[in-house]
């Protein structure tokens, strides 16, 4: 079943390339909710084969989690903050389009080349899969620069999220379990933080471009 | 008894629910910093008579020994006296209707979570705990920054948040990575657990540690002000309530640095040398003293200068770590403590010069020493302290890092830094001290001092920082002595 | 012993011929313009007048008006004191350094030129500006010149300097005492406020130095700076002549006759350098204020040449 | 260690200093009182101090080390070592210490109720505390600290009269470079330790090398030379001693640049041990550039209190001259030489802290009694403080190095030790040399000249402003102190031997070879015997016979022109029967003659302006000369202007505020470091 895992990591890595295409905030968070249910996948995945082989259920508890947080809660609540602005098309970004997807991919060649020198991930497949990860990661904070609007941070940084979670899960079948359980938690307070301020930025600025908060400088 | 200081502050928050009115919450305020300073002695005295302080209970996860019961010593006094401090500093702003009461009960529970994080940040022997913790820290003062809600201080909340996520979030990929490099090596039990890690640390797998440093490093530091993550940082500091300010300068920046120093152990002593950490901790650092310099010299506000010059003392702290040679250590952990007392003292300061003349560029501030003649005086032998002139404590540390510096052949690297540091005092000279002279316009500031707590709270800190400029109490000296043990590796 | 016979000695010779010098530079001037011309002696007859007189002193000057002509005189005969008319009678405990001959003098200017500032006129500053200016630019090469004669005769002392330059016997003329004896002229020429730096006779404010300096005084005041000035002069002109027209080889006999012989040829080189001096003050014309630095570097430029002649020639 | 032993005596020093602090603390309240106090305690401090130098210097003790205090921070100690050269400039502070705090009772007195009078006496008695621990400083650390706590507080104490903007611009200057400079000395310092693995300033230095020793030596010139204020590193000097408070002033020009000669005899002779002879050339050619610098921006000025300052870089150049010969003769052997140039030197030293600190003690009291420090405000004072105007003669004196005051024996000594080093012999050194000699006499007289202009414009003539006008004599006590440095000088100047023999010992240790046989004839001769001349001054007869010739003139006179008589009668005004004090020469006229002379070093700017129609019969002429330093102009401006614009620059290209470039800067550090750890 390993190369089910190693599909699936690469259509991770499809969806974070997709999020780089997009335009619309609602696509944005449609996406973002795609690579949701594939991380939920994986997680259901793995922890189906820890419950067989260990018997532990940690992972599939995890699975639960991100299906209620990543899939359900996270995509409702930037829904919410979100409602006013959706369908606005994002004109201006400091490159076009093609350029970021091409950076991208170039991000990922990066990460095979850099990750390939570690002995410690040596088996092939193990590798890949984690390369895949690990190439979200970067991915995600490359669409954090590159988009303008504070939606694009939060997306990024959630997808920066996805991307590390997988790596975890892909590397060493997931972090000691309370560990995790903080992990989600601060990432929620996390997300619903920046919600909140993306709504007073709104209020004070009417503007959710991040772009006009350029009073603080020197 | 120690897990107390875990519970200490979550029972703050539930108290200060109920509270009615304002003394109250001062009065819990106080009352829980109390109970934190006396816990913290406690702790101090266990740890100083068995060298680490630890309980069954989740098995072992709170552990304590000498090198974080310094920061937590470090990290509870400053809280005191900040929370001193800040019964005046509130009342003031109450005053004047910046902010409402219901307010005030907001500024005291995001305290007191932020307390509690950082406190668990020090007394856990997770990484992972200590990840969880330290991104709390920055959930908890998110707002707080922005507690003026005004344009400059959401813009700096807003920066501050989303930089430090990224940056915590890349930390994350680095302990994914301890832990990778680890999982052979110890069972699931008492994963991530520095202790473990570092009694185990010759089995660890050495390339993917180093990978894992590298996230580790680079996400701690942006939280430790290391440029160039150190962005957040003046606009945070600048805008935060000084209270809020002195904290984030002088607790939570030594507790990302702590999380650093824990990992570096590790490292080093996996790798049986400090040439691969220890390059990348000195050229952080010595790049941090760079950009302080560089944004020093023409600074316009003083609280961000302020804050700039932290970035510097980060920036000498992992450089002295970097050099890892016994007394390069001991004098980075010194400056530690040294930069944490001098620094917060300073932002009290300024938040009463703030308050008084309501403006934060220095070109509106004129005759200090007439109109606050305490803060004035306190602030002036502040700076004074902070760029490093005898005899003021951070003078003793800094000292002793050049040493170091020197004693490793690094003649070159110790003359840039001195040259480095003489360009910030130059710089903080030449911007600052135009502010004590002459004599302000009688038409808006009316000279006295408001905040009197807070005058006694940065009395207190001018004179910890004098006194430990020439003296330190044998059992701190061998406490610094443990810790510098642990740092070497055991 | 030798001390007193000394002092006297320099007393009848410096202090009591010194107006002569002045009576017999203005006797020449005089026949070389085809005039007949004041007496030779006519200066003792204006000391004897002006001693005579009572003094007016301004209501603004202040003592140190006062006391300055005599500490000019004073300064005069000291200095005077230290400059040997003839190397055969010298003091054994008078410790004559050339340094300090000048520093001795500066003593007098320094107060002369504090006693033109003291009546708040015009004229008195604007001299003593004047005298500050030339006297720090001559300054250079008097050094220079000290130092040279100094490494020739491996001291600073008058007395040393003249015994060698004696000793050298015939063969004094040489590159290295000309460029000084030239640098040396210039030097007279300047503290004595002469043509061409300064000329004694006008009271001109464009031209006037020293006159500018003394103008306030009267009396025996003024007899005293007067006597002081010429006493000065005469002592310069002694240190020249006896340092670089040294004839004593020719004095063959010993004992007072020696002396005597010795005397008399001291006077004789003191009229010829009275002549030149005379003839230039004839020939020229008092330059412009600011082509005194000129003067003064040409001077220096003299010294150095010498100095360098002195290394270069190896110690000649 | 006995009552009256140097160290015990020391320790009493030391002690008595922080009493006075702590009195001035506790006796805020009655200022009167604290000031009595204060500076009663700081006076016999001061004699304490004198005691046990002379005790050491004449005893001729072993070098001693005390440990006072060893903090449990490393390297952090105070331990003190006491040798010849400390005890010689402990001397000078202790003597000048005295006089100053004398001087301070009376002066002080207008301080009261209308300044922190507290704040001052602390400052003022720290400032003298860091000075002492500077001289007695037994490893590097401490000699560091103390050099920056002189320079911190001396910064406050320039400041302290801070209403006036231009007192905050010369403070500005004055801690930036003193800060700089003292990073360099610490560099060295660290250097120092690198080597040899200590602080220890008695620690030898072989194990230095060659080339770090040049180093080091470029380093402590540079940060010595800009204490110092040696040009072109002086540009703080003038401004920052005119604006401290008069005792203050004195202190600094008096003692505290010459800490700065003493950081150069400690480290370079007795630590380094002379070294190279190029060192000596440097030093050489910068003594020479100041001299001349200092003193025609000394002869220029019309501010009483900046002249002073700029003829203190003046005679700075004349130690660092010293200093250089030492060097030279020392490396080329030479000993007796360097013994002679060292006793010169250490004598300037001396001397110029009397002199100059009796100077700048009367030209505050100037400032006391008529609120102007402008020369053209002056004028007709010695009719209304004749005292002082005694005293300030003394010392105008001494400074124009006139017989018989002690200014003269110094400079004579440097004459000789320059025309001694011919002995060296090598074409370059001679000609160097005679320029040296050559400068050093324009200097002198540049700056009898310049003392001239500050004496007969301020204190002769006429009042020229109602503040002259109004003046009256000050308080007993300052003239007092003015009084007993004045003597001072004037007894070394008629008895320099007194001084010689008590340098004597410090030479020897410094040189290993004393002085003293050197030296023949009875206490009135001081006469140097060396191998190349033997040359020998008396002020003492001198002044003698002058005084005979004097008295003698007296009777001569009296018997031609009978009892002296005279009238007494308006100055000679042409007939024109209205002298005002505005038709007197003033300051900038009488120094104009050289200002023309030397125009191409002194940048001034004129401005003339008509007011009226016509450019022939103008209702009235404005007439407006700046003057500025062409060094300041055109190198020190600019620099600080490109600075500041570079780090405007800089700033706002980093922090631009966009919160994606600073994501970026993180993506990139954390590409950077991937790719690091990657490619090794």
């Amino acid at each position: 079943m390993e190369h089910y895992l190693d599909l699936l990591s690469v259509l991770m890595l499809l969806s974070a390339i997709m999020l780089v295409s997009h335009k619309r905030i609602r696509s944005y968070i449609r996406t973002f909710r795609l690579q949701a249910i594939l991380i939920a996948v994986i997680a259901g995945f793995m922890g189906f084969e820890s419950l067989m082989t260990e018997g532990s259920i940690d992972i599939l508890v995890i699975c639960v989690i991100i299906i209620a947080l990543k899939v359900v809660i996270i995509p409702m609540l930037l829904h919410k903050t979100f409602a006013n602005v959706e369908d606005v098309v994002e004109k201006d970004f400091y490159l076009n389009i093609p350029i970021l997807i091409l950076m991208s991919c170039v991000l990922v060649v990066f990460s095979y080349f850099t990750l390939s020198g570690i002995s410690g991930l040596a088996s092939g497949h193990v590798n890949l899969q984690v390369v895949n990860a690990f190439s979200v990661i970067l991915i995600g904070f490359f669409f954090m620069i590159s988009r303008k609007k504070a939606i694009g941070q939060i997306i990024g940084y959630l997808v920066m999220e996805n991307g590390i979670f997988v790596t975890a899960i892909f590397s060493t079948h997931g972090m000691p379990f309370i560990v995790d359980i903080g992990i989600f938690i601060d990432m929620i307070t996390a997300v619903l933080i920046m919600g909140v301020m993306v709504v007073q930025i709104n209020e004070k600025f009417d503007s959710i471009n991040i772009n006009n908060l350029r009073n603080l400088r020197g | 008894m120690g897990l107390v200081l875990w519970i200490a502050p979550l029972i703050a928050v539930a108290l200060s629910q109920f509270a009615k009115k304002a003394r109250t919450l001062h009065a819990i305020s106080i009352g829980v910093s109390l109970v934190m300073l006396v816990l913290a002695g406690y702790c101090t005295h266990a740890v100083m008579v068995a060298g680490e302080l630890t309980y069954t209970i989740f098995n072992g996860l709170f552990l304590i020994d000498s090198l974080s019961i310094i920061i937590l010593d470090i990290v509870t006094v400053i809280y005191f006296l900040t929370s001193i401090y800040a019964i005046g500093y509130l009342q003031e702003e109450v005053r004047h209707g910046k902010i409402s009461s219901e307010k005030l009960r907001l500024y005291y529970m995001l305290m007191y979570v932020f307390l509690f994080a950082m406190v668990v940040a020090l007394t856990v022997s997770n990484i992972g705990i200590i990840w969880v913790a330290i991104e709390a820290t920055t959930l908890a003062s998110a707002f707080l920054v922005g507690f003026q809600n005004d344009h400059n201080s959401l813009e700096a909340a807003w920066k501050y948040i989303i930089i430090c996520s990224v940056g915590i979030a890349i930390t994350l990929v680095g302990i994914i990575f301890l832990h990778l490099s680890s999982v052979d090596v110890i069972q699931s039990g008492d994963a991530l657990k520095w202790n473990v890690l570092l009694s185990e640390a010759k089995h660890l797998d050495e390339p993917v540690l180093r990978f894992a440093f590298i996230f580790i490093l680079i996400g701690f530091g942006t939280k430790a002000g290391l440029a160039p993550m150190h962005t957040w940082l003046p606009d945070a500091h600048s805008q935060a309530p000084s209270p809020i300010s002195a904290l984030l300068s002088g607790v939570l920046l030594n507790s990302a640095m702590y999380a650093i120093i824990r990992c570096l152990t590790i490292v080093n002593k996996n790798s049986g040398d400090s040439q691969f950490a220890g390059r990348l901790m000195i050229g952080f650092g010595l790049l941090s003293v760079l950009t302080a310099a560089i944004f020093i010299l023409s600074q316009k506000d003083y609280k961000r200068l302020l804050a700039y010059s932290s970035i510097e003392h980060m920036g000498i702290i992992a450089l002295a770590m970097g050099l890892f040679t016994p007394l390069s250590i001991f004098a980075g952990l010194l400056h530690m403590m040294n930069h944490s007392l001098t620094k917060s003292m300073l932002f009290l300061a300024s938040g009463n010069i703030l308050q008084k003349y309501n403006a934060r560029e220095i070109s509106k501030i004129q005759g200090l020493l007439k109109t606050l003649p305490i803060t004035g005086t306190v602030f002036l032998l502040g700076l004074l302290a902070i760029s490093g002139t005898p005899p003021f404590s951070i003078f003793g540390s800094e000292v002793n890092v050049f040493i170091s510096v020197f004693n490793a052949d690094q003649a070159g690297l110790g003359i840039v830094l001195i040259l480095l540091l003489a360009i910030i005092f130059a710089g903080i000279a030449a911007t600052l001290f135009r502010v004590f002279f002459g004599s302000a316009d009688a038409g808006q500031v009316q000279p006295g001092e408001t905040n009197l707590p807070g005058a006694l709270a940065i009395c207190v800190l001018l004179i910890a920082i004098v006194v430990t400029g020439l003296y330190l109490p044998d059992g701190l000296k061998d406490l610094f002595i443990a810790a510098r043990q642990i740092v070497l590796g055991g | 012993m030798s001390t007193i016979t000394y002092l006297l000695l320099q007393i009848v010779m410096i202090i009591l011929l010194a107006p002569l010098v002045n009576g017999v530079i203005g006797k020449i001037k005089a026949l070389t313009q085809k005039r007949t011309g004041a007496p030779v002696l006519q200066m003792y007859f204006d000391l004897h007048k002006l001693m005579q007189k009572s003094a007016v002193v301004s209501d603004v000057s202040s003592w140190i008006f006062r006391v300055t002509p005599y500490i000019v005189f004073g300064t005069a005969v000291v200095a005077a004191m230290l400059v040997p008319v003839s190397v055969r009678i010298l003091p054994d405990s008078i410790p004559g350094d050339m340094i300090m001959l000048f520093y001795i003098l500066a003593l007098g200017r320094f107060f002369i030129c504090l006693a033109a500032l003291d009546t708040g006129s015009a004229f008195g500053g604007m001299g003593s500006s004047r005298e500050v200016m030339i006297s720090s630019l001559i300054e250079p090469s008097v050094i220079v010149v000290i130092f040279t004669l100094g490494l020739i005769s491996k001291s600073t002392s008058v007395f040393i300097i003249m015994e060698t330059m004696a000793q050298r016997g015939s063969s004094f003329i040489g590159p290295v005492t000309i460029l000084l004896f030239l640098a040396m002229l210039m030097i007279l020429i300047a503290e004595t406020s002469r043509i061409p730096i300064d000329d004694p006779a006008t009271h001109l404010e464009l031209t006037m130095v020293h006159e500018a300096m003394i103008l306030e005084y009267s009396g025996r005041h003024l007899a005293l700076m007067e006597f002081g000035a010429v006493i000065k002069q005469m002592m310069l002109m002694t240190l020249m002549v006896n340092i670089f027209l040294p004839l004593e080889s020719f004095v063959t006999v010993a004992g007072f006759p020696g002396v005597a012989l010795s005397l008399l040829i001291y006077l004789g080189k003191m009229l010829v350098l009275t002549v030149i001096i005379a003839l230039i003050e004839v020939n020229t014309v008092k330059v412009r204020f600011f082509s005194i630095p000129n003067l003064a570097a040409l001077s220096f430029i003299l010294a150095f040449l010498g100095f360098m002649q002195y290394f270069v020639l190896g110690r000649s | 260690m006995g009552m009256f032993e140097s160290d015990s005596l020391l320790c009493l020093t030391i002690i008595i200093y922080m009493t006075a602090a702590l009195v001035a603390l506790v006796f805020s309240g009655q200022q009167r009182i604290s000031i009595l106090l204060t500076q009663g305690l700081c006076m016999l401090a001061g004699l304490s101090g004198a005691a046990s130098a002379l005790v050491f210097l004449l005893s001729k003790e072993e070098a001693f080390h005390l440990n006072l205090f060893s903090s449990p921070i490393p390297f952090l100690s105070v331990d003190i070592a006491f040798d010849g050269l400390a005890a010689f400039f402990l001397l000078v502070l202790s003597m000048l210490v005295f006089c100053v705090s004398l001087y301070s009772i009376g002066y002080l007195s207008h301080y009261i109720g209308n300044r922190n009078v507290c704040a001052y006496q602390i400052l003022y008695v720290l400032f003298i505390l860091s000075m002492l621990l500077v001289f007695v400083a037994g490893n590097g650390i401490l000699f560091f600290m103390a050099w920056e706590a002189m320079a911190i507080v001396s910064y406050f104490l320039v400041v302290f009269e801070s209403e006036n903007p231009e007192t905050r611009k010369a403070g500005l200057i004055y801690i930036v470079m003193t800060n700089v400079s003292a990073a360099l000395v610490l560099v060295a310092l660290m250097l120092m330790y690198q080597y040899t693995g200590s602080f220890d300033l008695s620690h030898s230095a072989e194990q230095i090398p060659g080339n770090i020793k040049n180093v080091m030596f470029v380093l402590f010139l540079i940060g010595f030379g800009t204490k110092g204020g040696i040009a072109p590193l002086h540009v703080w000097l003038p401004r920052a001693h005119p604006a401290a408070p008069g005792p203050i002033s004195a202190l600094m020009s008096g003692i505290m640049i010459k800490t700065a000669i003493y950081g150069l005899l400690r480290f370079l002779l007795d630590y380094l041990g002379a070294g190279h002879a190029w060192w000596g050339y440097v030093l050489l050619a910068l003594g020479i550039f100041s001299a001349v610098m200092g003193v025609l921006y000394a002869f220029i000025s019309k501010n009483i209190k900046r002249m002073l300052a700029h003829s203190s870089v003046e005679n700075m150049g004349i130690l660092f001259i010293g200093v250089g010969i030492v060097l030279v003769s020392a490396a080329g052997g030479a000993k007796e030489v360097a013994a002679l140039a060292l006793m010169a030197t250490l004598l300037h030293c001396f001397f110029h802290a009397i002199y100059k600190g009796s100077l700048f003690l009367s030209v505050g009291s100037i400032h006391f009694a008529t609120h102007t420090k402008n020369m053209e405000e002056l004028g007709g004072l010695i009719k209304r403080m004749p005292v002082t105007a005694v005293l300030c003669l003394g010392g105008a004196l001494s400074i124009a190095a006139i017989v018989p005051f002690s200014g003269f024996v110094s400079e004579w000594l440097m004459y000789q030790s320059i025309f001694s080093s011919f002995v060296l012999g090598q074409a370059g050194l001679n000609i160097l040399l005679i320029i040296t000699a050559a400068a050093l006499a324009m200097a002198a007289a540049l700056s009898a000249g310049s003392m001239i202009k500050l004496y007969g414009i301020s204190f002769l003539g006429r009042p020229r402003s109602s503040f002259a006008e109004s003046a009256v004599e000050v308080p007993k006590a300052m003239n007092a102190g003015i009084g007993i440095l004045v003597s001072l000088s004037l007894l070394f100047g008629l008895f320099p031997r007194i001084a010689v023999n008590l340098l004597n010992g410090i030479v020897s240790d410094l040189l290993g070879v004393p002085i003293k046989d050197q030296l023949t004839g009875n206490v009135l001769l001081v006469s140097f015997p060396l191998h190349i001349n033997q040359n020998a001054i008396s002020p003492a007869l001198a002044l003698g016979l002058c005084v005979v010739v004097v008295l003698l003139t007296l009777l001569f006179l009296r018997g031609i022109g009978g009892k002296y008589s005279q009238r007494i009668y308006g100055t000679w005004d042409c007939g024109f029967k209205a002298l005002t004090p505005r038709m007197q020469y003033s300051g900038r006229a009488f120094s104009k003659p050289i200002k023309i002379v030397f125009r191409m070093f002194i940048k001034s700017t004129r401005e003339l302006k008509l007011v009226g129609d016509a450019v022939y019969h103008p209702e009235s002429i404005e007439y407006n000369v700046k003057t500025e330093s062409a060094l300041e102009k055109n190198v020190y401006l600019p620099f600080i202007r490109g600075v500041s614009a570079l780090s405007e620059k800089l700033k706002f290209m980093i922090q631009t505020g966009s919160v994606h470039a600073y994501l970026l800067y993180i993506f990139a550090a954390v590409l950077v470091l991937m790719l690091y750890n990657r490619v090794n």
